[in-house]
Order: C-alpha cells, then structure tokens, then sequence
C-alpha cells in the first residue's frame, strides 16, 4: 500500500467558479483526500470529465485532467485506459452529462467493466444552463423547461447501473465528504466500473433537494446489518427513494476480470509504451511476413 | 474474324448476393495476380445479403492497370439477370458462359458474334457435393476458356478452403478442374482473348485500399482503433482486428461512432498512435468530437470511406460527396489536414502519413476514400508497399528535464505547436480543457489568452500549408486540356488521358491527394497556367470546384459529375471531355 | 373492438431482400396478421424502422412506414406520436439498432411512456455490416470485430427494460409467428411503451443462435402459473438464460398514464390537427395578447 | 464643462454572477423602453452562476439605436472590478456610482472629470431586509442622477417581483426609492446626462432574439419544439415552454439533441411545423439527422444560435463561426436553405418565414443567429411586430381526391418539389426511407433511379434560389467603401455606416440576411459594382468572404474579423475601415 500524500500537492491556483456553499467543492475535497490516502499521486491520476458545472472540476486540482465534451467522458475515459492501463483513470461528470446526453454510454461502459471509477455530480438539475430538468430529477419537478412539472419518472441511477452489470455502486452525499472519500477509496480500489453516484446540492437552481432535504432522509447502508454482495437485497435498496434514501455501497462483486484485463492485444506492452519503442527504433522487417497474406 | 489478344482482357462475373460472387472473383484475381498479371478488379454489390444482382469485374495486362475498362470479353453468369444486365458491353468476339441451371435468350448475343455456351457449372458442383460449389466451377471455366494454366486456381483454392477442411478441398478442387475441362473441351484454343502466366514478372500483392490503408496505419505505429462498423468502412478495423497479437493492436468495436471517436481521442491524449474509420454517416456523429480534437489539440486520424449520399442514400455504391462536409466539419474554426489518396499505394502511405501529420501538427487528420478506392482489389508491385519508406514522426513532445512548473502544454510558439506530454510523465501535469483555455491548459475567457490560444492554433494550418503536396501531374506540361480530380478516380483519370492522348488529343491529369490545407498561392499559379480545364468528379455538385474557386478563385471550363453510384470508366470520361470540351469552345 | 381486416390490405409488391429463412419474414407476418386482428388499416398506422436488416420492414408492407436513420425510430416516432397521437405508432428496428447505437434513447423512452409499441429484431448480431457482434451476443462470440471472441457480458434487453421502467416486457420467437402476433397485439394494446424483444435467426451471420438452439431453450411463461404483474418474478426471469429462456409477457404493469397523457399542450388539439387549421384561418388577433409581457 | 446631453447616453451596470445584474438591468431597460426611449442592451456573461465580472451595457436614444456604444456615460459598480475593467471607456462628464460595500481608487478618474461617488446602495437595501437588493438600489440610484422619473422603475417593480409577493413588492418599493432620493440628493439636476420619458412614443416592446424567433415561430403555425438545452439557444424552448396552454405548443427537452431533431422530424413528418433550436455544439449532433430531412424531404426548422467555438469554446460569448459548417453539413448532397436574421424584427419574420420555406422545398431551414442577437434587448416599435404580416404556406401537399394507387409522395417534377401528405390520410400511403428510393418511396439503388430522383431533389436549390432575397442595402449607391456583412452584425456595421459618412467618408451597408441558396448570378452584378469592398465579420476566417468566393468569385479588397466574443462595437469598425482601406488605397 503506498504512503499517504499531503492533499496540498492537489492544490491548484485557478480560480474556482463554483457558487458559495455549492455541493461540488466538497466532492473536490473528498476526491484530493482519497487520492491522498490511496498515494495515488497527481501524474499518476487521470481525471476525465464532461461539461457542466460538476465538469469543471478538474481544472481545479493539480492532477492529470481532460474536460470534454458534453456527455462523453466515460468512453474518452476508456480510451486512455486501453492506452495505458497503468493510470488511474476516473470520470467526474454531472447527472445531465452521465444519465442523460451520456446514457448510452453510461449503460454500455458498466456492463464492459473497464477498471474506471466514475463519480456523478448528481444535483437532479441542470446547473450550468441555469436551471432545467434532468434525468434524474423527480417527476412534478418545475424547471424553465417543465413549467408545469416534469412528466417524466425520474432516472435511477443506483438500479439502471445494477441492471447494466455494473460490479460496484454506491451512493454517497456531498453533505458528508469523510464518508464520501471512502466510498470513492473504495471504488477506485475496487477491480473493474465502478460507480459512485453524489447527493450534490445545487443552492442555486435546485430548491427542492437541498442539505436539509437530503440530510433528513438518507441513511447509512454500513449502519444496517446489509450485505452488499446479494444482488436482491441491492435491487430492493437500489428503488428506495423518498422518505428514505440508502447511501453506502448497495452492491459490491469483486473477483471479474476487467475489460483490459481480457484484451489480448495487451499482452506485452500497450499501445503507448509500443509506439514510444517504435519511435526511437521503428523495425520495419517485422510487418514483411504480412504481405504473405496479399501474396 | 477477331484478332487474337494475350493478356489483355475483362471478365465479369455475375450472380446474386450468398453465390460466392464476391469470394470466387477474389480467388480468381488472386491467381492472375499470381501468374504475374496486372489485375484491377471492381465490385458491385447491392444493400443486401441475399439475391439481387451483384457481379465482380476484373481487367487484365501485362502492363500496368488503373481501373476497370469495358467491354468484357467474357462474361461469367451465374444468373440471367448477369447477362441481361451485361450483354450491352460485351466485347465483339468475347464469349457469355452461364450456368446450366438457367436458360438465356441467346441468338442477340450470337448475332453481335459473342459466343454463347450454358456449362454444367452447377451440375458439376452438385455432383460434389453442392451446388454453392457453382461458382468455383464458373472459376475453372474462366480458366479453361482463356487457356489460363488451372494450377493456379488451385493453389488458391487450397488455401482458401484450407480452414473448412480437407473434404471441402478435395471437393473444390475436384469442382474447379472438371469445369476447366470442360471448358477446354468445348473451345480448346478457339477464344481469342487468352491469358498466361508472365515470365519473370515481380511478386504481385492483391489488396484492396481498406487493407493497403490499415497495413500503412500498422506500420506507422498506429496500435489503437476504435471504430463502428460501416460499408465501405469496416474492413479497416476487421483487418487490423485479426492481425497477428504479437502487434499488439487494440481493436474496440464500439456502441456508436460518439464513442468510437472519443475512444481515440482519449487514447490518443494518453500518448497512443489511435484512429476511427468510417464513412459519411458515421463522420457526422463524430463532427462534435472532430471539435475536440482540435482545440484540445489531441491529435486523431480519421477515415472517412465514402459512399453515396446523402443520409443512408446508397450504401453498397461510390460517391465523392463528403469533401466540402469534411474541409468544414464541426462548429468555429480550428486547423485539420486532409487527404484523398488515389491508389492503392497511396493509401498505404497515408495510412502512416496521416499519424506523421496528426502528432506534428497536433490536429485531427481526415483520409477520405470511397466505395470503389475502399474495396475494388487492385495488384501492386510487392516491392511498392516499401516499410522502409515508413517514417514515424511524433512532432513536438516535451524534452524529459523540464520541470512541471515550466511545463506549459498550449506554450505559444512561432509555427503554433506547444510540446505534447503525456499522462504519467512525472515531468508534467497536463490539464486539457474543451473550452478555451491558456497556455497552462486551465479554462479562461479573457480576450487576451482568446486571441493569442486562437491565433496560436490558427498559425499550426500556415505551418502545414507549406508542407502539403502539389497536386500530381500526369501527362504533357503543355497539354490542350486539363483534367483535374481528387482522390479515387486518379486510376481512371490517368487512363483517360492515355486514352485521349492516344487518339490525337492532348490532355493531362492534375490529381489533388492532399486537400487541405491548399498551398493557394502555388496553386493559383498552376491553374492559371492551364489552358482548358475540366474538373473531374463521383458527386453532383463539383465539390472540388467550388473549392479550389473558394480557395483561389478559379474557374473550371467544364464540370464532369457522376452521381449514380457507378464509378466513371476512362472511355466515358474521355468521351465526355471530348464532346464537352468541344462545345466549351464553340462557346 | 374493430372489425378484423384482411392481410392482404397490408400486401406490397417490392421485392424483399432477406435471405430465404430469414427470421424477419415471421416478423413481418406476425405484425401484419396483428394490425388485421386489430382492425388497424395500413393508414392508421406507422412503423418507423432504424436501419439494418430487420429495418428494411417497413418497405416489404402496405403501411405508413418511416425508415429512419440507424439507432434513433424511437425519438422519430415519439416526436409523431405526440404530434398526431391518433396514430398507432410501431418501431421496428435490430438489436444493434435498439440497444447499441440507439441504447439511450431505448431507456429514456421506457420511462418516458409513449403509447409506442417497440419490436425488436434482436438476432445477436449485426446483419446488414456482415456479421460483427452486437450488444446482445453472448461473451465470447466470434465475429469478424471479436475473432478472439467478445469480451463483454452481453446486454439484457429483458432486465434493462425493466430497469427502465417498461410498463410492459415481452419476448418473443421468430420460430413462433402465431404466438408472437398474439404478443405484439397485447403490446398495441398495452397503453404506454410496450417492449417485445424477438429472437430472430440470422441464418447467414448467426450460426449459433439458430432456429435449433432457440427452440431447444425456450419455454413459454403463460405454461406456468406465473404472474406478469410481479415485478421481483419479471426481475428474476429477466435473467433466464443459456439452459432456459422465457419467452411470452415477463411484465405487464397497467393504468399508468401515457406520456402524452400529461401533455398539457395536447388538451383540445395537436399539433397536426392545430397547423391544419391555421392553414385554413391564421388568426393573427390571437398573439397580440403575448406582447403585454415584451411591453 | 460638459454640455448637457437629453436622452442619448450609454449606460453600464457591472456586477458579480448572482448579484442581479442581468434581471436588473433588464427591469430598468423594460422602465425606459416604456419611458418611449429607444434602448439597446447587450449583456456579457461568463460561464459560471456565481462571482466572476458581468455587465449589462445600454443605449439609450430619442432616435433608433441599433448597437451597443463607447463611451458609456455612467457606469454603476456592484463591484469594484467593474469600475477597474470599464474605466477607460467613460465619457468626460461621466459619472461612477459605486455600492458602498467597498472602496475605489478615485482619483485617476476624478483627474478625468468623471464624477466619482460611493453611494449607500447595499446599506439602503440591507435596511429594508437584505442585500440582495442592491441592484434594486442601483436603478434606483440611476433613475435619480439622470432625472428619470422613478415612476416608471416602479411599475416595472411591482410587476417584475408580484410573484414573490407584497412584502418583497414593498421592500424594492422602498429601496428603489431611497436610492432615487439619495441620488437626487446627492447631484440635483448637476449630472450633464439627462434620461427623460418621450412625448408621444409609440409602444415600445423590449425582447431579445430568441424571444422575437420563438413569438414568430409561432405565429407561424409551429406547436413542436424538441430541444436540448445549450447557451444561447435554450430560452428559446424556454419561453414557448411557458407560452399560453391554449396555443397548444408540444415541447420536448429531450435525452440529447440527436433525439431532439429525430422527434421534430418525426412531428413533421406527421404533419406538424415543428422545429429544434441549439448552438454550435448541438448542432454538430444533428448533422447526420439532417441529412435525414434532405434526403426523405421532412421538412425541419434548425436553429443554431452560435457561440464562441471551437468545441465548447467561450459558451457565453458571441461569434459568427458556424457559417460555413452548416452550408455544408452532413454527408452528401441535397437542398437546405439558410437564413441569418439581423436585429430583432429579422428574427420575428424569419420564426415563420423559415416555415414556409421549409413546406416549399421540403428541406431543412437553418436560422443562424448568435450570442449577441439571441441575448442582446433591444426595443422594438409594437406595430412592427405585426401578425397580421405572416404568412402560413404550407407548400405543395397531397389535394384529397387522389387515389392511392395514384399517390406518388416523391413523384417527379418540374420545380422538383412532390406533394406531401399525411399518415392518417385514408387517400395515401406513405413510405419514406433514408436510403434512395423511387417515386413511391420504396427503396431503389438502380441507376434510372438514382439519377432523376437525385436531380429532382436539386432541383428544389435552383427553385428556392430564385425566392431569396438580394443582401439588403444601407447608404448611397455610389459609396466609395462597401462595408458586407451578415447575420448580428446588421445594427452596428449600420451605425458604422452612419458614423463613416457622418465623418466625410463614402460608405454603404451590404447586408445577408438569406445565405443559402445565394442567387449567383445577380450577386455577380452586385458584387462586382462595388468599388472598395470590406467583409467585416465576427469570425477569424472571414467564412462569408469565402463562400461568396465559392459561389459568385469575388474577392473583397480588405476582411475585417474579431473572434474575442466581444462584439464589435460601431465605432471600432469606423476606425478600422479608415485604417484599413487606407492602407488598400496604398497597397
Ligand atoms: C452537445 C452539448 N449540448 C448541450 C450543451 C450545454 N450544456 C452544458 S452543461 C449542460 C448540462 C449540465 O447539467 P449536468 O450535466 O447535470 O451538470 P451540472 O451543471 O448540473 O453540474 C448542458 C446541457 C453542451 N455543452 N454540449
Ligand atoms: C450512423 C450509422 N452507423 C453505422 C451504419 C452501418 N450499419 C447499417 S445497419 C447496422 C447494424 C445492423 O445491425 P442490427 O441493428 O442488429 O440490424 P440487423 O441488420 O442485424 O437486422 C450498421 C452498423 C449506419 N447505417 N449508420
Ligand atoms: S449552479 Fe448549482 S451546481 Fe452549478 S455551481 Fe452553482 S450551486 Fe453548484
Ligand atoms: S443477413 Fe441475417 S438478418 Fe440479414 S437478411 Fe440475411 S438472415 Fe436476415
Ligand atoms: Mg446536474
Ligand atoms: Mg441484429
């Protein structure tokens, strides 16, 4: 296990734009402190994130970062993961950006089980557009572009992730940032996808799911006598909503082999430590025995 | 009495989609190719896997081909349809075999002096074993007819049914030679259009621009390509996907071309040598992320195998339709390169020349192909796919004993390109934004780091700009009239001016292979100084006109479309010039 | 109930590209002898189609038909059925089609419950490219994109749509035309997004997943005492698969509001019926009130 | 001493994200466009919700007002940036009123005769209950140093903040009036720029772009709008979201903007006008959807309200830079036509005229608008938003009397548009594919298909092309500098006009409103009538300069381009264009 890191080596000058009290800085906190504690150091990390307000993290830590496009970290994410299996690669991104304009990719990536962990601002609004509604906001949710209330039934993150396979999801609230970088320690260490979905205020545009909305109705899966690893208690706990709202790990299956773990191609090197030795010594004569193939 | 002809010649076989039309043509290409033959052999399939009406045509010579010719001399029909279809380009003296199977109406074809004979192609098969056997019956025929030594198809065959079995070999093979003799027992030495074996002719490869481009892209380093299947496309990543391991290339066949696309980028962020392929359905979902790539700066090589539009429009045919789509692909402005190679030499080249342009110039690089360039299966000299002529060049990377604090990622610099580091280089934090950002990498919107990040960008296209190529001239400095074309008509153009200059005329050929961007001072030059010119193009609106007149001003006199999907054939093209060309002057 | 109508209204002369033993013939019959059952004559319905093979669908039969653009007849085809809810609104596309390339808009349009009938093609493969493997083949499948063999749990159109929040979830057989018409009737029927994955032969890509494998798997659920109302059973069938696969209703959950059920807009006209007017008597007086609020 | 100046002032309200600025200024431009004063407001906004430097820029006029302008005569600081960042662009005479929240540095401004005062905004606001109200002080403080009667910010005070209930009525009641009353205290009538109501002004609406798109969108008859949310675009489905029920609009904020466009096409093709609106980005996603419009003849209404690019860009600034990537877009070839609206009425008419448009020729519309025109305010004289001027054509459509069998949806003809008809209509049945198809529109690859389909759709361009309108005019005919421009830039490329030959020069405004299909034969004439021309545009590679070089040749003497997002403000333009054509007149 490496040394713990001092959280300042994450720190960063640029200037944050995130509005005052907004749920995102203490996703950054506890994002610096599971690195720290796991000695996963700034160039060894590889933060891929979207757009959106949650997007921006990146550019607020001094670590190894790529800001997108709208909705497409998770494959550009998976990308460099095939590349160069050695970094450690997480997503950030918002609710928008992974269960709405990233579904797809959002439901194909867990179910291919790259060793990625992907982080979800999820503040059930659309914050950088100011304020409309997103997947995951409930139904009867007034925004500027559901005047009358969404008519839609929100997205579940938690059961659409167990659906598509994913091997560890959990649910963590920006409001306890200690227990948050636990779970995302966990889920960086876990072996394969993993999901950690963020009860993320947005003091701005979204009034309903404020601190206190949140804070009077989550629970801790850890303080209950729950398995994580029986996939129908997890389906059970993944539907609460509501009155009650489980935050922990609702579903760990360890022992899978990673998506880059079964790709052949791998074996030996990977594609950039490959194309750097062929830079420097390009051997030609080993592709002659191809033309035999045309020949 | 026609005049006999040795190793000069077309074939075609027809027949509908699951007949082994596509199959049966290559392993008969494959073996001419072999006997030391010239082959450009041509495709024409149907969006569909069953039925229809496909067929495969080859030219044949002892020197070199560029593309495929009518007549026929003989035609292959494994259904009626392939001779009604064909009967109107068979050469006076060629012949028409069918298949037992079926009747023709054959006193047309005799009385243009074709000779018309139905063989017990599929009797033969089943006799076997099975009628699908028909179409390696129809191969031994062609062989018998033309007096083309048999042992070559049968080296082929054994190979190419090697994986199914020693049964299926011997059953073939047994298939192939009974329809060669019957072949020769019916014309002996009577057919006038003959083909043999080449004395010391160079070895011959037979591939197609998919597997010239994907065997360039190998050798120059490429090891990641993720890609979503699409005609005429996917054989680049199918190619690359059952290369041998020790390679060690990383195929990922994708949910959509959205991810594909991003899948390079982020690979190629990582410090990998990653590409897509395509074609125009697919490029238009990758337009977002074409953005990406270029005000991130992460470079990416991206094919774009045409085809004919627009939307699905016709998926199995040839179109030059893309290239105006391409040259402005994506919303604001940012540097790209693109190229159109014309052969299948050329597109081994670009195949690693693309990566050479993308990590110098740290833009995304489109190589535009088609249907025809894409899939018809051409000979080249052995020694032509030359890995020697590989270079690999990464373009700027940061120099290892800088210090992270001094690193800048988007530095500005005179010719706009800012040293790449890659993640993991403990020398360098890269932080790397879609949004506009300073040269740190971290996101502002101050008008002074826009208008230095921008013009710093911009300058990466003045840099390339000198390094693109001239367009290729082929034919007289001082010829009468022009011919002017892009990427796969380059065989058929050039034919078209031996064919024009053959008869009196005096033409040339200027091919453009690198479209962007245009050396525009040179270039003006050049077309000023042509005297009659006509612009030569698979689509409908003259895309590289209205390029060439955006970027230069210039004027063609005359406009050659072809937009059926149909590829261009020199005669046509000759043809054409002449009548038009004709009335351009009375004008 | 209207009266039943006779196939040969639905008939088309185009010539159909399939090869011989294709299971989308049984489909095609399948649809068409449902729509006469039902009464639905070829202009009161739709069927918008993606591309591929199964796609081509719409071209082999005497109906509305919108052959679309590979992976998205289902936004097509809400966008039509909330302009025109009269219609009886059919998608018809692959499995490459509904949950590769189109897999996001297959969950957001679960949940958002357009009275949409939505049968899949589903052959495990992609037919129209030439066989490369699709979301629903099998790990370690073969194909021309996984010569090693795939290396990704397959995707379970059963269990994601549940996930997602089908109202009604079905699968059905191409081997089997009687039973699938009967299961594609009770999907129009259904009031809401109504799933019926077939499992479709592809007799020239799929050597595997045959006639033969299929039949010796199946089982249909309306043989056992099983209720298509219980969501946990629907949840364990849904993962049935290899030894046993259920085919006929896993879930069936009525009574809920379509979603152009709360529409607002809808109330007293649509859009199509709306223009149509308009066309007729602009009523220009009606906008001036709308400049108080710019006054 | 500055001489007095009546109603023609500029004035800039500078604050922090989430300080109110933009709903502030926004109330008290609302209070002068009642006051029957025209008023331009343009606004500048950083892509964050809170901090940051945003202002809120007005002018104000007895006369029209096209543009925002320097000097600004009295800036209002909410922060001390926005006293440090505008400084320099104040008038002598001019006055800064800054909140009492923080300290200044005076005396470089004194030096300059501007008048320098903190004033107790956040104090008067604090008092009646909280310290968000300090914008409200600031208007307040605004109305009373001009001489602008306070009555008019009330009205619009108690409309404005009716919802949030009395209390909050009253308390911005109270302090907009302490505010007045501390100002008038504190310079009386002493302020040389004076802001009074118009005698007899006509109704005076205030909107921006968007607004005025989406109030003639659907006074066109559109009651479909599908879109995903993107700056600038998104107030657009905003405001039709919360349109009356009884207009019955459907809108869809749907998954992502390929569903967005995909369920518009499905609406239209049901028979509705529907339409989807986005930026750059989102546009990039519906490239290949809108091939699928050209290819099925669905007709659709895109918006792309452009933005700093490329990629992600500078989100909340404006830019002209999607121009050419949307004549282009998408694979293949097929009719579109484009439109680039100018000043607010523009975007009122090309709401419905892009309809029309649309149902003539059964193709995708574009409406290019941008950052500054989609956002910016600006009064409008109420009769010109006049719906008695639209017109509902909806183009050729199926007539009932045919029978079925009769029924050809792409039958072909002359202007090459077919009639359309309806799913649900008992008189037709209608089959649309993406792929190429034959009359009937069943699927088709043949070739005596292909071609007179392809070319019917094409026909259309030439059909549309002779309905657009010619670039409008502004300035005499015989104008020694010709000043061409498109789209945003109308109001100050106009103002600019004005300034140039206000100063001696000889200049005319050569405006585009309709850029594709551009009627190339009469441009030609146009163009080549002008003496010395300048393309200004808000873009760094001039993109309408090259796409009238593609299509009618010319080459202008002199492009004038800015790509900060900053807009160009009349009088830089002036100046410039004295420099620059200078220099031509000297090269
Ligand atoms: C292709 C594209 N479409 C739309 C946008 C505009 N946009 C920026 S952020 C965003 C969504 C923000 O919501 P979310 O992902 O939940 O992030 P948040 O701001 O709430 O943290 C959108 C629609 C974009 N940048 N790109
Ligand atoms: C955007 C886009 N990408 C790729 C293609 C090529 N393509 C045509 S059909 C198809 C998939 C076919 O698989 P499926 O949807 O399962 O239908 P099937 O042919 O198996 O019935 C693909 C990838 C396309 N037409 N458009
Ligand atoms: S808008 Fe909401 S999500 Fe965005 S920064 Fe402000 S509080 Fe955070
Ligand atoms: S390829 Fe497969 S799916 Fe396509 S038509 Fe043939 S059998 Fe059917
Ligand atoms: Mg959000
Ligand atoms: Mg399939």
């Amino acid at each position: 296990m490496a040394t713990r890191l001092d959280l300042k080596v994450y720190d960063c000058p640029a200037d944050v734009t995130w509005c005052p009290g907004c749920g995102d800085f203490a996703i950054l906190r506890a994002l610096k402190a599971a690195l720290a504690d796991l000695g996963i150091g700034p160039h060894e990390a590889l933060v891929v994130s979207g757009i959106g307000c949650g997007s921006k993290l990146p550019d607020y830590m001094t670590v190894n970062g790529f800001m997108t496009i709208h909705g497409r970290p998770l494959p550009v994410a998976t990308g460099a993961k095939l590349a160069n299996p050695e970094l450690n690669v997480i997503v950030v991104n918002g609710d928008g950006d992974s269960y709405g304009i990233g579904g797809n990719h959002f439901i194909q990536t867990a179910r291919r089980n790259p060793n990625i962990t992907h982080i979800v601002e999820d503040n059930q609004i659309y914050g950088l557009t100011k304020g409309q509604y997103s997947p995951t906001s409930e139904k009867g949710f007034i925004t500027s572009t559901s005047p009358t209330g969404s008519i839609e039934i929100a997205f579940n993150p938690m059961v659409m992730a167990l659906a598509a396979g994913a091997g560890f999801v959990a649910r963590g609230f920006a409001g306890e940032p200690k227990h948050l970088a636990e779970l995302i320690k966990q889920g960086v260490q876990h072996h394969g996808y993993a999901l950690i979905d963020v009860l993320q205020p947005c003091v701005t545009f979204n009034k309903i799911n404020s601190y206190e909305w949140y804070r009077d109705r989550i629970y801790h899966l850890e303080d209950e006598a729950y398995d994580a690893g029986d996939m129908d208690a997890a389906w059970h706990r993944a539907h609460e909503w509501g009155d009650r709202i489980p935050v922990g790990v609702l579903y760990r299956s360890e022992g899978h082999p990673a998506y880059e773990d079964e790709v052949v191609a791998l074996d030996g090197g990977n594609p950039v430590t490959r194309i750097r030795d062929l830079a420097r010594t390009p051997r030609p004569e080993q592709y002659e025995k191809l033309k035999a193939a045309f020949a | 009495m026609v005049a006999r002809l040795m190793n000069e010649m077309s074939i075609l076989i027809g027949g509908s989609a699951g007949q082994g039309v596509e199959s049966g043509g290559a392993g008969v290409a494959q073996a001419f190719a072999r006997a030391g033959l010239h082959v450009f052999a041509m495709q024409d399939f149907r969006s569909r896997i069953r039925g229809g009406h496909n067929f495969f045509q080859m030219r044949l010579s002892e020197s070199p081909v560029y593309s495929h010719r009518d007549p026929v001399h003989l035609v292959v029909a494994l259904t009626p349809e392939s001779v009604a279809l064909h009967m109107d380009h068979i050469a006076e003296g060629g012949a028409v075999i069918f298949a037992d199977s079926f009747k023709i109406d054959e006193e047309p074809l005799r009385a243009r002096g074709i000779s018309v004979d139905a063989l017990p192609l599929t009797k033969i098969a089943e006799q076997y074993g099975d009628r699908v056997m028909t179409n390696t019956a129809a191969l031994g025929a062609t062989a018998g007819i033309t007096g083309f030594p048999v042992e070559y198809l049968e080296g082929v065959i054994r190979e190419n049914f090697a994986v199914k079995g020693q049964k299926v070999v011997d059953a073939n093979l047994k298939v192939v030679r009974d329809a060669y003799d019957a072949a020769r027992e019916r014309y002996g030495d009577s057919f006038p259009f003959r083909l043999a074996a080449v004395e010391g002719a160079p070895q011959r490869l037979l591939m197609n621009g998919n597997e010239a481009l994907a065997l360039g892209a190998l050798a120059g380093g490429c090891r990641f390509i993720s890609a979503y299947p699409m005609t005429p496309a996917t054989s680049v990543i199918e190619w690359l996907a059952k290369a041998p391991a020790e390679y060690g290339v990383v195929t990922k066949h994708t949910e959509d071309e959205i991810a594909a696309v991003c899948m390079a980028l982020g690979a190629s962020f990582a410090g990998a040598r990653a590409m897509t392929a395509t074609s125009g359905g697919g490029f238009s979902l990758m337009v977002e992320a074409m953005g990406l790539s270029g005000i991130t700066e992460v470079p990416i090589v991206m094919v774009d195998a045409q085809r004919g539009g627009p939307s699905t429009g016709m998926p199995t045919h040839t179109e030059q339709s893309d290239l105006l789509f391409v040259v402005h692909a994506s919303q604001g402005e940012f540097p790209r390169v693109i190229l159109a190679p014309g052969t299948v030499e050329q597109c081994f080249e670009a195949g690693w020349r693309a990566f050479n342009l993308a990590d110098q110039y740290q833009c995304p690089v489109v190589i535009l192909t088609d249907t025809l360039l894409a899939s018809s299966l051409q000979s080249v000299d052995a020694r032509d796919i030359d890995f020697n002529s590989v270079i690999i060049d990464r373009g700027k990377t940061l120099d290892a004993d800088v210090a992270p604090e001094e690193y800048k990622r988007f530095a500005y610099s005179e010719d706009g390109v800012s040293p790449r580091a890659f993640p993991g280089n403990p020398q360098a934090i890269i932080t790397t934004a879609s949004d506009e950002h300073d040269e740190s990498g971290h996101i502002s919107e101050a008008s002074d780091v826009r208008i230095p990040m921008m013009q710093k960008r911009m300058r990466k296209l003045e840099t390339a700009r000198n390094e693109m190529r001239l367009p290729e001239v082929y034919g007289p400095e001082d010829a009468e009239i022009t011919l002017i074309s892009w990427g796969s008509t380059h065989g058929t153009v050039r034919h078209a001016v031996d064919i024009l200059n053959g008869s009196g005329e005096s033409a040339r050929m200027l091919h453009f292979v690198d479209l962007w961007p245009l050396p525009e001072q040179e270039l003006r030059q050049i077309l000023g100084s042509c005297r009659r010119t006509v612009v030569v193009e698979q689509n409908c609106t003259s895309q590289l006109g209205m390029l060439l007149r955006m970027t230069t001003g210039f004027e063609a006199n005359v406009t050659l479309t072809k937009y059926d999907g149909r590829p261009f054939g020199p005669d046509d093209i000759a043809a054409a010039v002449r009548r038009e060309v004709g009335v351009g002057n009375k004008a």
